[in-house]
């Protein structure tokens, strides 16, 4: 059941991505959305220094080949491998169309906590507020709710933000939200839920501007344009 | 293949009056020498333009300045044209002059999300007058903000037909990091080979940050450029 | 060959006691597994570590720890060994956390000769406390100091005789900056070439960089890491 | 005869080349340098992109092969070639041992003006400061006198300086100094050259310690050495 959760956001998530298109994955649900791409005009970018991930199969596993959760990954036709800097600078430079990412909390301006909690020790932090300052566009996939049933998208953090920056989507397994001047606004129910529910296990304030999406190839937005 | 591009006029599409243009290239060597032809048969004028030099007498950019339409240049030795100390006696073009270092290093950082550096190089020169000075572990640098443009005119050796790009020789130089610092980035090439040809190792630019190529057709050779094609 | 090293100890000769090392690697990919080995059998101590994580529970960086040869760590995701936790919350271990893109960041800084620089990552944070603002272009900026260390050691694939070397894959990482920005860099590689084996072109690392070459005798393998000749 | 006085300054730079080293040479008298290094150790960086320059025979001639002077010029077997961030990333970080630079003035302190005449628009600047703050010694070769048999060697120099940093040796037709805590030392005079001569062209003040040298291989000394 949580798998089925899991891919149901991802499949969302993967629709929202134009081509051609540079996308990091966070881990977690993230990682899942490569599934739904069968393209190649999506290229996965990795921040320990690779543009052009893609699956490996067990027999072909490179112990010095992984993504940033350090889980092997294949490379693909037209791949190239850089530095740590050089990555980063992809990231803070503005050169990556889209970050996939996870999180612990949200609120309702659009602002994330994704790598620490209030009480244990700060014990990593990795490229999370990298990704949150530099990608064009940030999409959450997540589930609605904690393991307890509380939500996840809240008046405010009570966790460590990862950055002042408003992420521009939000997806969860029962809604997707779209963030517009560090407001919530939810645009679409995912299939099978309710607004009623939606209401009830959000805490965070959001408007309602439901729509009629269309999803396509080829229509460049302006996230992942190329000249 | 949706980058490449089929002549310097389609290439040069995204270029209006007004625009901040890095362009490649240590004077004529690894300089984009089919958009800059393109760029002086373009009606765009008040162009501020970001490179080591501003071409030679009559040759590369030279000939843009000749025409007018470079309104400010930016870059770190200019003596290689007699014709920019002359139009900025006359008032017709506004220069900023930094060490080549520093030009260098403030294309990277505008490409790699940096606002700004302390470097150490120029303090207490005419070049330091009016900026800020700190000092880091006793010893003294200035500030320097980092620098981007609208359009990067670029030239590399190969491409692949995803935009990956590799250099050939003392042909590289501005071209690596000016590919990175601007919105629109236009690659220059001798060739074009197919994705997987170029060792995912020695890619040198990763096709994230090119927009069009064009392939060349103004080659510097011994005898100087000629028109190939 | 001057620079070839006969063994672990030969490679870490000029390693004391309080000195900051820099080691390569994400976790064990592109770690200098001989090098950390060797300094696991040295009687050195009170040494600041700069790495992305300090290795994992019982494994490379981790067996460092566990001899408590580490005074402080900087790096950006301790996260992959507990024991680091453990060690903190003991008192036996100072931390510093920095985002992964300015851990890099300030280290190619380091190597490059800028003092420090302005990024925008991990500002208004818990990670920015204490840090310098700066509004550039109407953005918030926090200053980050560029970071040096005593020694580096790193891993590459190949090395020429010179000591120019390549980086294979994903194990390339924090490797080449760290090259740069030590006073004296040691590179554990899996194979030593003629010079001029490499393309001139593809070389990561010029030689001027590298101090010593250290053939690997520790890899990692998907089962693992492996002792080898 | 201008020339084998530019010869013989190049020939006395030479012998402060330890080895290895790695070397950036200066147009003008620096570029002659390299005639007299007849081994290997010495590996010449400029400043354009490459280390390993060398010599080119005019049959073998690439116009995209060139210094920072753009001569057309070789490549040694195990040169590299990088960008120019990443190249003067090496000038400032000290990873360059020597320069060897030319001068229009230097002072008593051991500063140097190399870039600008007052008077004339300043309209070029290249990489003379980036290799004054960087290179770990700086050597100036330089005619001891200007065209007009002015000293070149002033109190203090009334074009603009090109660092506030003081170079570590000058070298002349005439004498050899060293700069010392800023000070300057003759440290030897030139074949044929008095020091009557010497102190008659100089202006500058500078303190007399001649000694007698010797030039060898392979001592290795703290600018040049490697681990």
């Amino acid at each position: 059941m949580a798998n089925e959760i899991q891919e149901s956001i991802a499949r969302r998530a993967a629709k929202e991505l134009n081509r051609p298109c540079v996308v990091n994955l966070g881990i977690g649900i993230p990682t899942l959305v490569a599934k739904y791409i069968d393209d190649e005009q999506v290229y996965f970018h990795t921040e320990n220094g690779l543009l052009g991930v893609t699956d490996v199969d067990e027999e072909n596993k490179d112990p010095n080949l992984v993504n940033a959760g350090k889980l092997p990954v294949g490379e693909t036709i037209g791949a190239s491998f850089f530095n740590s800097a050089e990555s980063f600078g992809m990231i803070r430079g503005g050169h990556v169309d889209v970050a996939i990412l996870g999180v612990l909390q949200m609120d309702q301006t659009g602002k994330i906590a994704n790598w620490a909690v209030p009480g244990k020790n700060i014990m990593g932090v990795g490229g999370a507020m990298d990704l949150l300052v530099g990608a064009k566009k940030v999409i959450v996939t997540t589930t609605h709710t904690t393991k307890d049933g509380s939500s996840k998208l809240l008046t405010e953090c009570t966790f460590p933000i990862t950055s002042t920056r408003s992420v521009d989507m939000i997806i969860t397994e029962l809604a997707v939200f779209e963030v517009k001047e560090k407001k919530l606004e939810l645009v679409e129910l995912m299939p099978g839920a309710t607004l009623d529910e939606v209401e009830e296990k959000t805490e965070a304030e959001f408007s309602i501007h439901l729509k009629q999406r269309q999803f396509g190839r080829g229509n460049l937005n302006e996230e992942c344009s190329h000249y | 293949m949706t980058k490449l591009l089929k002549d310097g006029t389609a290439a040069l599409k995204a270029v209006k009056t007004g625009d901040t243009i890095m362009v490649g290239g240590f004077g004529l060597i690894g300089a984009p020498l089919t958009l800059i032809d393109a760029l002086t048969n373009k009606d765009v004028t008040d162009l501020t333009i970001i490179s080591n030099n501003l071409g030679e007498k009559g040759k590369g950019l030279g000939i843009l300045l000749g025409q007018k339409k470079i309104k400010k240049g930016i870059g770190s030795y200019f003596t290689s044209n007699r014709d920019v100390g002359d139009a900025y006696q006359r008032g017709e073009i506004e220069l900023e002059l930094l060490p080549q270092g520093t030009l260098s290093e403030s294309i990277r950082a505008g490409g790699a999300g940096i606002g700004g550096y302390y470097t150490k190089t120029g303090v207490g020169t005419d070049l330091a007058k009016n900026k800020e000075e700190r000092e880091i572990n006793g010893e003294t640098y200035i500030f320097e903000p980092a620098i981007r443009a609208n359009i990067a005119l670029i030239r590399a050796w190969k491409s692949d037909t995803l935009g990956n790009l590799v250099y050939y020789k003392t042909a590289r130089n501005f071209n690596p990091v000016m590919a990175t610092a601007a919105d629109v980035v236009i690659a220059e090439v001798d060739e074009i080979v197919e994705a997987g040809e170029l060792s995912p190792e020695a890619i040198v630019t990763p096709h994230l940050f090119v927009d069009g190529i064009l392939l060349a057709s103004k080659i510097l050779t011994n005898e100087g450029v000629v028109q190939h094609g």
